[in-house]
Protein backbone atom coordinates (compact mmCIF):
# COMPACT_ATOMS: atom_id res chain seq x y z
CA UNK A 1 0.00 0.00 0.00
CA UNK A 2 1.47 3.88 -0.77
CA UNK A 3 0.32 6.51 2.02
CA UNK A 4 0.90 9.93 1.37
CA UNK A 5 2.96 11.94 3.86
CA UNK A 6 2.63 15.48 4.62
CA UNK A 7 5.38 18.13 6.20
CA UNK A 8 4.34 21.48 7.45
CA UNK A 9 6.55 24.26 8.88
CA UNK A 10 9.78 23.70 10.86
CA UNK A 11 9.40 19.66 9.01
CA UNK A 12 8.82 21.11 5.80
CA UNK A 13 11.56 23.59 6.02
CA UNK A 14 14.25 21.14 7.29
CA UNK A 15 14.01 17.86 5.35
CA UNK A 16 12.84 20.22 2.20
CA UNK A 17 9.55 18.34 1.22
CA UNK A 18 6.18 18.93 1.61
CA UNK A 19 4.63 15.92 1.04
CA UNK A 20 5.98 12.36 -0.23
CA UNK A 21 4.53 8.82 -1.12
CA UNK A 22 5.83 6.46 1.00
CA UNK A 23 5.23 2.59 0.09
CA UNK A 24 4.40 0.18 3.18
CA UNK A 25 3.33 -3.63 3.40
CA UNK A 26 0.32 -4.36 4.21
CA UNK A 27 -0.42 -4.19 8.34
CA UNK A 28 1.86 -1.34 8.57
CA UNK A 29 1.43 1.49 11.44
CA UNK A 30 2.07 5.14 11.62
CA UNK A 31 4.87 3.59 14.38
CA UNK A 32 6.32 1.60 10.99
CA UNK A 33 6.17 4.66 9.21
CA UNK A 34 7.83 6.90 11.15
CA UNK A 35 10.76 4.39 11.32
CA UNK A 36 10.47 4.33 7.42
CA UNK A 37 10.94 8.03 7.14
CA UNK A 38 13.80 8.19 9.41
CA UNK A 39 16.12 6.19 7.55
CA UNK A 40 14.52 8.55 4.22
CA UNK A 41 14.72 12.09 5.89
CA UNK A 42 17.74 12.26 7.98
CA UNK A 43 17.00 16.08 9.32
CA UNK A 44 13.94 14.35 11.10
CA UNK A 45 14.49 14.59 14.97
CA UNK A 46 14.69 11.81 16.53
CA UNK A 47 11.70 12.51 18.70
CA UNK A 48 8.30 11.89 16.77
CA UNK A 49 5.82 15.01 16.04
CA UNK A 50 2.28 14.47 16.57
CA UNK A 51 0.56 12.72 13.76
CA UNK A 52 -2.52 12.90 12.26
CA UNK A 53 -4.44 10.06 9.59
CA UNK A 54 -6.95 11.24 7.35
CA UNK A 55 -7.11 15.03 9.24
CA UNK A 56 -7.50 13.07 12.81
CA UNK A 57 -5.17 12.95 15.50
CA UNK A 58 -4.00 9.09 16.01
CA UNK A 59 -0.98 7.66 17.91
CA UNK A 60 1.59 5.78 16.78
CA UNK A 61 -0.45 2.29 16.77
CA UNK A 62 -2.82 3.41 14.13
CA UNK A 63 -3.24 0.98 11.16
CA UNK A 64 -2.67 2.65 8.05
CA UNK A 65 -4.31 1.66 4.78
CA UNK A 66 -3.87 2.09 1.19
CA UNK A 67 -4.15 5.74 0.01
CA UNK A 68 -4.55 7.01 3.50
CA UNK A 69 -2.65 10.73 4.42
CA UNK A 70 -0.64 10.99 7.39
CA UNK A 71 0.52 14.38 8.38
CA UNK A 72 3.44 14.65 10.34
CA UNK A 73 2.62 17.64 13.04
CA UNK A 74 4.95 19.67 14.76
CA UNK A 75 4.10 21.62 17.95
CA UNK A 76 1.12 24.06 16.64
CA UNK A 77 1.01 27.59 17.10
CA UNK A 78 -1.79 29.10 16.04
CA UNK A 79 -3.38 31.84 17.36
CA UNK B 1 -26.93 25.41 16.26
CA UNK B 2 -25.19 27.82 13.29
CA UNK B 3 -21.50 27.39 12.85
CA UNK B 4 -18.94 28.66 10.08
CA UNK B 5 -15.13 28.35 10.05
CA UNK B 6 -12.79 29.07 7.46
CA UNK B 7 -8.62 29.64 7.00
CA UNK B 8 -8.53 32.43 5.00
CA UNK B 9 -5.44 34.53 2.91
CA UNK B 10 -7.12 37.94 3.37
CA UNK B 11 -7.92 39.97 6.30
CA UNK B 12 -10.09 38.79 8.58
CA UNK B 13 -14.02 40.58 8.72
CA UNK B 14 -14.69 40.83 12.54
CA UNK B 15 -17.52 42.78 11.33
CA UNK B 16 -18.92 39.58 9.41
CA UNK B 17 -18.55 37.22 12.61
CA UNK B 18 -20.25 39.29 14.10
CA UNK B 19 -23.43 39.05 11.82
CA UNK B 20 -23.02 35.68 11.55
CA UNK B 21 -23.57 34.94 15.19
CA UNK B 22 -26.00 37.68 15.28
CA UNK B 23 -29.45 36.16 16.23
CA UNK B 24 -32.83 37.06 17.40
CA UNK B 25 -32.53 34.21 20.04
CA UNK B 26 -29.08 35.71 21.61
CA UNK B 27 -28.80 37.95 24.46
CA UNK B 28 -24.93 38.53 23.49
CA UNK B 29 -22.14 37.43 21.78
CA UNK B 30 -18.16 37.34 22.78
CA UNK B 31 -15.38 37.94 19.86
CA UNK B 32 -12.32 37.16 20.75
CA UNK B 33 -9.33 38.24 18.17
CA UNK B 34 -5.81 37.56 18.07
CA UNK B 35 -3.58 40.01 16.92
CA UNK B 36 0.39 40.22 15.89
CA UNK B 37 1.86 42.13 18.90
CA UNK B 38 5.30 44.06 18.31
CA UNK B 39 7.17 42.22 20.92
CA UNK B 40 8.21 38.73 22.24
CA UNK B 41 10.10 37.31 24.57
CA UNK B 42 11.94 40.59 24.06
CA UNK B 43 12.37 40.59 20.45
CA UNK B 44 11.21 43.20 18.48
CA UNK B 45 8.62 41.32 15.96
CA UNK B 46 8.48 42.46 12.51
CA UNK B 47 5.74 40.41 11.32
CA UNK B 48 4.09 36.89 11.56
CA UNK B 49 3.33 34.77 8.69
CA UNK B 50 1.25 31.21 9.65
CA UNK B 51 1.32 28.38 8.08
CA UNK B 52 -1.80 25.99 7.73
CA UNK B 53 -2.97 22.29 7.06
CA UNK B 54 -6.00 24.11 5.90
CA UNK B 55 -8.50 21.13 5.53
CA UNK B 56 -7.40 19.81 9.17
CA UNK B 57 -7.48 22.83 10.40
CA UNK B 58 -10.96 23.59 9.38
CA UNK B 59 -12.05 20.00 10.59
CA UNK B 60 -10.50 20.51 13.79
CA UNK B 61 -12.10 24.20 14.12
CA UNK B 62 -15.68 22.17 13.54
CA UNK B 63 -14.87 19.28 15.96
CA UNK B 64 -14.15 22.27 18.85
CA UNK B 65 -17.28 23.84 17.57
CA UNK B 66 -19.01 20.90 17.86
CA UNK B 67 -17.79 20.11 21.83
CA UNK B 68 -18.44 23.83 22.78
CA UNK B 69 -22.23 23.34 21.52
CA UNK B 70 -21.86 19.91 23.99
CA UNK B 71 -21.10 21.85 26.84
CA UNK B 72 -22.82 24.79 26.62
CA UNK B 73 -26.33 25.83 25.10
CA UNK B 74 -25.10 28.36 22.26
CA UNK B 75 -26.64 29.97 19.62
CA UNK B 76 -23.75 30.05 16.97
CA UNK B 77 -20.18 29.82 16.32
CA UNK B 78 -17.51 30.65 13.90
CA UNK B 79 -13.74 30.88 14.02
CA UNK B 80 -11.35 31.91 10.97
CA UNK B 81 -7.80 31.94 10.93
CA UNK B 82 -5.56 34.01 8.74
CA UNK B 83 -2.78 32.45 6.82
CA UNK B 84 0.19 34.06 5.20
CA UNK B 85 1.95 37.06 6.44
CA UNK B 86 -0.24 38.84 9.23
CA UNK B 87 1.59 42.60 10.02
CA UNK B 88 1.93 43.93 13.08
CA UNK B 89 -1.52 45.09 14.91
CA UNK B 90 -3.76 43.09 12.33
CA UNK B 91 -6.01 40.33 13.21
CA UNK B 92 -4.54 36.43 12.60
CA UNK B 93 -7.85 34.88 14.08
CA UNK B 94 -11.07 35.29 15.52
CA UNK B 95 -13.53 33.14 17.80
CA UNK B 96 -16.95 34.29 18.19
CA UNK B 97 -20.12 32.62 20.36
CA UNK B 98 -23.27 34.28 20.54
CA UNK B 99 -25.46 32.68 23.55
CA UNK B 100 -28.84 32.99 24.82
CA UNK B 101 -26.55 34.65 27.78
CA UNK B 102 -23.20 35.99 28.61
CA UNK B 103 -21.85 33.16 31.16
CA UNK B 104 -22.28 30.95 27.84
CA UNK B 105 -21.05 33.22 25.41
CA UNK B 106 -17.82 34.05 27.22
CA UNK B 107 -17.07 30.47 28.65
CA UNK B 108 -17.34 28.97 25.12
CA UNK B 109 -15.78 31.54 23.38
CA UNK B 110 -12.55 31.28 26.34
CA UNK B 111 -12.59 27.29 25.25
CA UNK B 112 -12.62 27.89 21.85
CA UNK B 113 -9.74 30.23 21.66
CA UNK B 114 -7.86 27.53 24.05
CA UNK B 115 -8.63 24.92 22.39
CA UNK B 116 -7.75 26.11 18.48
CA UNK B 117 -4.40 27.18 20.27
CA UNK B 118 -3.92 23.64 21.66
CA UNK B 119 -4.98 21.01 18.34
CA UNK B 120 -5.63 23.29 15.45
CA UNK B 121 -2.44 22.05 12.74
CA UNK B 122 -1.45 25.76 12.08
CA UNK B 123 2.40 27.15 12.80
CA UNK B 124 3.40 30.51 13.61
CA UNK B 125 6.53 32.24 12.02
CA UNK B 126 8.16 34.82 13.66
CA UNK B 127 10.35 37.31 11.67
CA UNK B 128 11.76 39.81 14.27
CA UNK B 129 14.56 42.07 14.03
CA UNK B 130 17.88 40.08 13.32
CA UNK B 131 16.65 35.96 12.81
CA UNK B 132 13.22 34.32 11.91
CA UNK B 133 11.69 30.82 13.87
CA UNK B 134 9.03 28.80 14.01
CA UNK B 135 7.46 29.41 17.13
CA UNK B 136 6.33 26.28 19.25
CA UNK B 137 5.99 25.11 23.25
CA UNK B 138 9.62 23.51 23.63
CA UNK B 139 11.02 25.14 20.62
CA UNK B 140 11.59 22.27 18.87
CA UNK B 141 12.33 23.10 15.49
CA UNK B 142 15.67 24.45 17.31
CA UNK B 143 16.55 21.35 17.83
CA UNK B 144 19.19 19.19 16.31
CA UNK B 145 18.52 16.92 13.45
CA UNK B 146 20.41 13.27 13.73
CA UNK B 147 22.01 13.79 10.41
CA UNK C 1 -4.45 53.35 28.97
CA UNK C 2 -6.43 54.27 25.93
CA UNK C 3 -9.89 54.31 26.87
CA UNK C 4 -13.29 55.77 25.51
CA UNK C 5 -16.57 55.35 26.80
CA UNK C 6 -20.24 56.87 25.31
CA UNK C 7 -23.97 56.81 25.44
CA UNK C 8 -25.34 57.28 22.03
CA UNK C 9 -28.92 57.28 19.92
CA UNK C 10 -28.00 55.20 17.14
CA UNK C 11 -26.27 52.06 15.98
CA UNK C 12 -23.17 50.94 17.51
CA UNK C 13 -20.39 50.85 15.82
CA UNK C 14 -18.14 47.02 16.74
CA UNK C 15 -15.68 48.00 14.37
CA UNK C 16 -14.93 51.56 15.07
CA UNK C 17 -14.58 49.79 19.17
CA UNK C 18 -12.24 46.97 18.02
CA UNK C 19 -10.12 49.83 16.29
CA UNK C 20 -9.78 51.92 19.17
CA UNK C 21 -8.61 49.21 21.27
CA UNK C 22 -6.49 47.75 18.47
CA UNK C 23 -2.65 48.31 19.47
CA UNK C 24 1.02 47.16 18.24
CA UNK C 25 1.45 46.29 21.91
CA UNK C 26 -1.92 44.13 22.06
CA UNK C 27 -1.72 40.40 21.75
CA UNK C 28 -5.30 40.52 21.74
CA UNK C 29 -8.99 41.70 22.11
CA UNK C 30 -12.41 40.69 23.76
CA UNK C 31 -15.00 42.48 22.63
CA UNK C 32 -18.38 41.77 24.31
CA UNK C 33 -22.14 42.21 22.54
CA UNK C 34 -25.44 42.60 24.00
CA UNK C 35 -28.34 42.26 21.89
CA UNK C 36 -31.76 42.65 21.83
CA UNK C 37 -33.43 38.77 22.92
CA UNK C 38 -36.35 38.35 21.32
CA UNK C 39 -37.77 36.28 24.62
CA UNK C 40 -37.62 37.32 28.04
CA UNK C 41 -38.67 35.22 30.60
CA UNK C 42 -41.50 33.26 28.64
CA UNK C 43 -42.55 36.73 27.28
CA UNK C 44 -42.42 37.57 23.58
CA UNK C 45 -40.19 40.83 23.21
CA UNK C 46 -41.01 42.92 20.61
CA UNK C 47 -37.99 45.43 21.80
CA UNK C 48 -36.66 47.40 24.22
CA UNK C 49 -36.18 51.32 25.14
CA UNK C 50 -33.25 52.14 27.29
CA UNK C 51 -32.93 55.76 29.35
CA UNK C 52 -29.69 56.92 30.70
CA UNK C 53 -28.12 59.10 33.52
CA UNK C 54 -26.07 59.88 30.34
CA UNK C 55 -23.39 62.05 32.43
CA UNK C 56 -23.47 59.89 35.21
CA UNK C 57 -23.21 56.36 33.34
CA UNK C 58 -20.20 58.04 31.45
CA UNK C 59 -18.56 58.88 34.33
CA UNK C 60 -19.20 55.21 35.78
CA UNK C 61 -18.07 53.79 32.91
CA UNK C 62 -14.53 55.47 33.02
CA UNK C 63 -14.39 54.73 36.90
CA UNK C 64 -15.19 50.45 35.49
CA UNK C 65 -12.47 51.49 33.36
CA UNK C 66 -9.62 52.90 35.58
CA UNK C 67 -10.65 49.64 38.24
CA UNK C 68 -10.09 47.49 35.11
CA UNK C 69 -6.93 49.08 34.43
CA UNK C 70 -5.43 49.17 38.55
CA UNK C 71 -6.40 45.01 38.35
CA UNK C 72 -5.08 43.97 35.05
CA UNK C 73 -2.16 44.96 33.07
CA UNK C 74 -4.70 45.88 29.73
CA UNK C 75 -3.45 48.46 26.67
CA UNK C 76 -6.82 49.65 25.97
CA UNK C 77 -10.69 49.82 26.48
CA UNK C 78 -13.68 50.56 25.50
CA UNK C 79 -17.84 50.67 26.38
CA UNK C 80 -20.65 52.18 24.62
CA UNK C 81 -24.34 51.47 25.75
CA UNK C 82 -27.06 52.58 23.40
CA UNK C 83 -30.43 54.55 24.67
CA UNK C 84 -33.95 55.10 23.10
CA UNK C 85 -35.00 52.14 21.36
CA UNK C 86 -33.15 48.99 20.53
CA UNK C 87 -34.67 46.83 18.35
CA UNK C 88 -34.70 42.64 18.29
CA UNK C 89 -31.02 41.19 17.21
CA UNK C 90 -29.69 44.92 18.08
CA UNK C 91 -26.68 46.08 19.73
CA UNK C 92 -27.58 47.68 23.17
CA UNK C 93 -24.13 47.24 24.88
CA UNK C 94 -20.20 47.06 23.82
CA UNK C 95 -17.20 46.29 25.63
CA UNK C 96 -13.82 45.89 24.05
CA UNK C 97 -10.47 45.49 25.72
CA UNK C 98 -7.06 45.07 24.47
CA UNK C 99 -4.34 43.34 26.40
CA UNK C 100 -1.10 41.95 25.96
CA UNK C 101 -2.24 38.17 26.28
CA UNK C 102 -5.67 36.80 26.23
CA UNK C 103 -6.27 35.83 29.81
CA UNK C 104 -6.19 39.54 30.75
CA UNK C 105 -8.01 40.72 28.03
CA UNK C 106 -11.40 37.73 28.57
CA UNK C 107 -11.11 38.75 32.73
CA UNK C 108 -10.86 42.54 32.00
CA UNK C 109 -13.93 42.35 29.71
CA UNK C 110 -15.93 40.43 31.95
CA UNK C 111 -15.49 42.17 34.62
CA UNK C 112 -16.77 45.44 32.79
CA UNK C 113 -19.80 44.32 31.64
CA UNK C 114 -20.75 42.39 34.92
CA UNK C 115 -19.98 45.90 36.42
CA UNK C 116 -21.33 47.83 33.83
CA UNK C 117 -24.46 45.98 34.31
CA UNK C 118 -24.57 46.29 38.14
CA UNK C 119 -23.66 49.89 38.78
CA UNK C 120 -23.98 52.35 35.36
CA UNK C 121 -27.13 54.28 35.65
CA UNK C 122 -29.01 52.87 32.69
CA UNK C 123 -32.46 51.46 32.56
CA UNK C 124 -34.00 49.24 29.98
CA UNK C 125 -37.97 48.97 29.45
CA UNK C 126 -39.31 45.90 27.71
CA UNK C 127 -41.93 45.56 25.60
CA UNK C 128 -43.39 42.41 24.73
CA UNK C 129 -46.51 41.11 23.56
CA UNK C 130 -49.33 42.35 25.31
CA UNK C 131 -47.49 44.76 27.69
CA UNK C 132 -44.46 46.70 28.46
CA UNK C 133 -42.37 46.97 31.79
CA UNK C 134 -39.05 48.49 33.31
CA UNK C 135 -36.83 45.78 33.80
CA UNK C 136 -35.36 45.47 37.52
CA UNK C 137 -33.95 42.83 39.67
CA UNK C 138 -37.18 43.33 42.53
CA UNK C 139 -39.59 44.51 39.98
CA UNK C 140 -39.46 47.22 41.95
CA UNK C 141 -41.66 49.38 39.67
CA UNK C 142 -44.10 46.67 39.86
CA UNK C 143 -44.46 47.97 43.88
CA UNK C 144 -47.45 49.98 45.15
CA UNK C 145 -46.75 53.52 45.97
CA UNK C 146 -48.42 55.16 49.22
CA UNK C 147 -50.36 57.22 47.45
CA UNK D 1 -29.64 75.93 49.76
CA UNK D 2 -31.48 74.00 46.57
CA UNK D 3 -30.93 71.43 45.64
CA UNK D 4 -31.50 69.92 42.33
CA UNK D 5 -33.64 66.18 42.15
CA UNK D 6 -33.60 63.60 39.20
CA UNK D 7 -35.28 61.18 38.36
CA UNK D 8 -35.70 58.19 36.02
CA UNK D 9 -37.24 55.31 34.39
CA UNK D 10 -39.80 54.35 36.61
CA UNK D 11 -39.95 56.91 39.77
CA UNK D 12 -39.92 59.78 36.08
CA UNK D 13 -42.97 57.65 34.88
CA UNK D 14 -44.88 57.06 38.11
CA UNK D 15 -43.77 60.70 39.54
CA UNK D 16 -44.48 62.40 36.15
CA UNK D 17 -41.64 64.65 36.49
CA UNK D 18 -38.10 64.74 35.19
CA UNK D 19 -36.56 67.00 37.86
CA UNK D 20 -37.48 68.92 40.41
CA UNK D 21 -35.55 71.69 42.74
CA UNK D 22 -35.87 71.31 45.90
CA UNK D 23 -35.27 73.88 49.21
CA UNK D 24 -33.70 73.12 52.34
CA UNK D 25 -32.11 74.08 55.17
CA UNK D 26 -28.01 74.32 55.63
CA UNK D 27 -26.58 70.62 57.02
CA UNK D 28 -29.56 68.72 55.59
CA UNK D 29 -28.52 65.11 54.33
CA UNK D 30 -29.57 62.77 51.94
CA UNK D 31 -32.02 61.38 54.27
CA UNK D 32 -33.16 64.24 55.05
CA UNK D 33 -34.11 65.05 51.13
CA UNK D 34 -35.51 61.85 50.99
CA UNK D 35 -38.08 62.84 53.73
CA UNK D 36 -38.72 65.72 51.83
CA UNK D 37 -39.33 63.95 48.92
CA UNK D 38 -41.69 61.74 50.58
CA UNK D 39 -43.97 64.53 51.14
CA UNK D 40 -44.18 66.33 47.98
CA UNK D 41 -44.16 63.07 45.64
CA UNK D 42 -46.92 60.75 46.73
CA UNK D 43 -46.13 57.98 43.96
CA UNK D 44 -42.51 57.77 45.72
CA UNK D 45 -42.62 54.19 47.29
CA UNK D 46 -41.86 53.93 50.74
CA UNK D 47 -38.54 52.33 50.10
CA UNK D 48 -35.72 54.35 49.25
CA UNK D 49 -33.81 53.93 45.84
CA UNK D 50 -30.11 54.53 45.35
CA UNK D 51 -28.98 57.98 45.50
CA UNK D 52 -26.01 59.45 43.74
CA UNK D 53 -24.75 63.38 44.30
CA UNK D 54 -22.97 65.01 41.90
CA UNK D 55 -22.81 61.66 39.52
CA UNK D 56 -21.37 59.45 42.63
CA UNK D 57 -23.47 56.86 44.34
CA UNK D 58 -23.33 58.29 47.88
CA UNK D 59 -25.39 56.52 51.14
CA UNK D 60 -28.50 58.63 53.17
CA UNK D 61 -25.91 60.44 55.54
CA UNK D 62 -23.97 61.88 52.78
CA UNK D 63 -24.51 65.91 53.64
CA UNK D 64 -25.66 68.11 50.42
CA UNK D 65 -24.50 71.60 49.80
CA UNK D 66 -26.28 74.41 47.34
CA UNK D 67 -26.62 73.54 44.01
CA UNK D 68 -25.61 69.55 44.56
CA UNK D 69 -27.51 67.37 41.93
CA UNK D 70 -29.13 64.49 43.13
CA UNK D 71 -30.45 61.34 41.40
CA UNK D 72 -33.07 58.87 42.68
CA UNK D 73 -31.51 55.55 41.23
CA UNK D 74 -34.02 52.86 40.91
CA UNK D 75 -32.23 49.52 40.02
CA UNK D 76 -30.12 49.84 37.09
CA UNK D 77 -31.07 47.00 34.19
CA UNK D 78 -28.66 48.48 31.82
CA UNK D 79 -26.39 45.69 29.39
Amino acid sequence: MTVRVLFFAYLRERCGVREAAIDLPEGATVSDLWSRLLSRFDKLPAEPPRFAVNRLYVDKAHPLHDNDELALIPPVSGG
Amino acid sequence: MKSAYKVTEISIDTEALLAFVGDPAAGGATLFVGTTRNENEGRVVERLEYEAYEAMAVEEMRRIGDEIAHRWGIVAVSMVHRVGVVPVGQVSVAVAVSAAHREEAFAACRFGIDTLKATVPIWKKEYYEGGEHWVGPCHAHGAAGRG
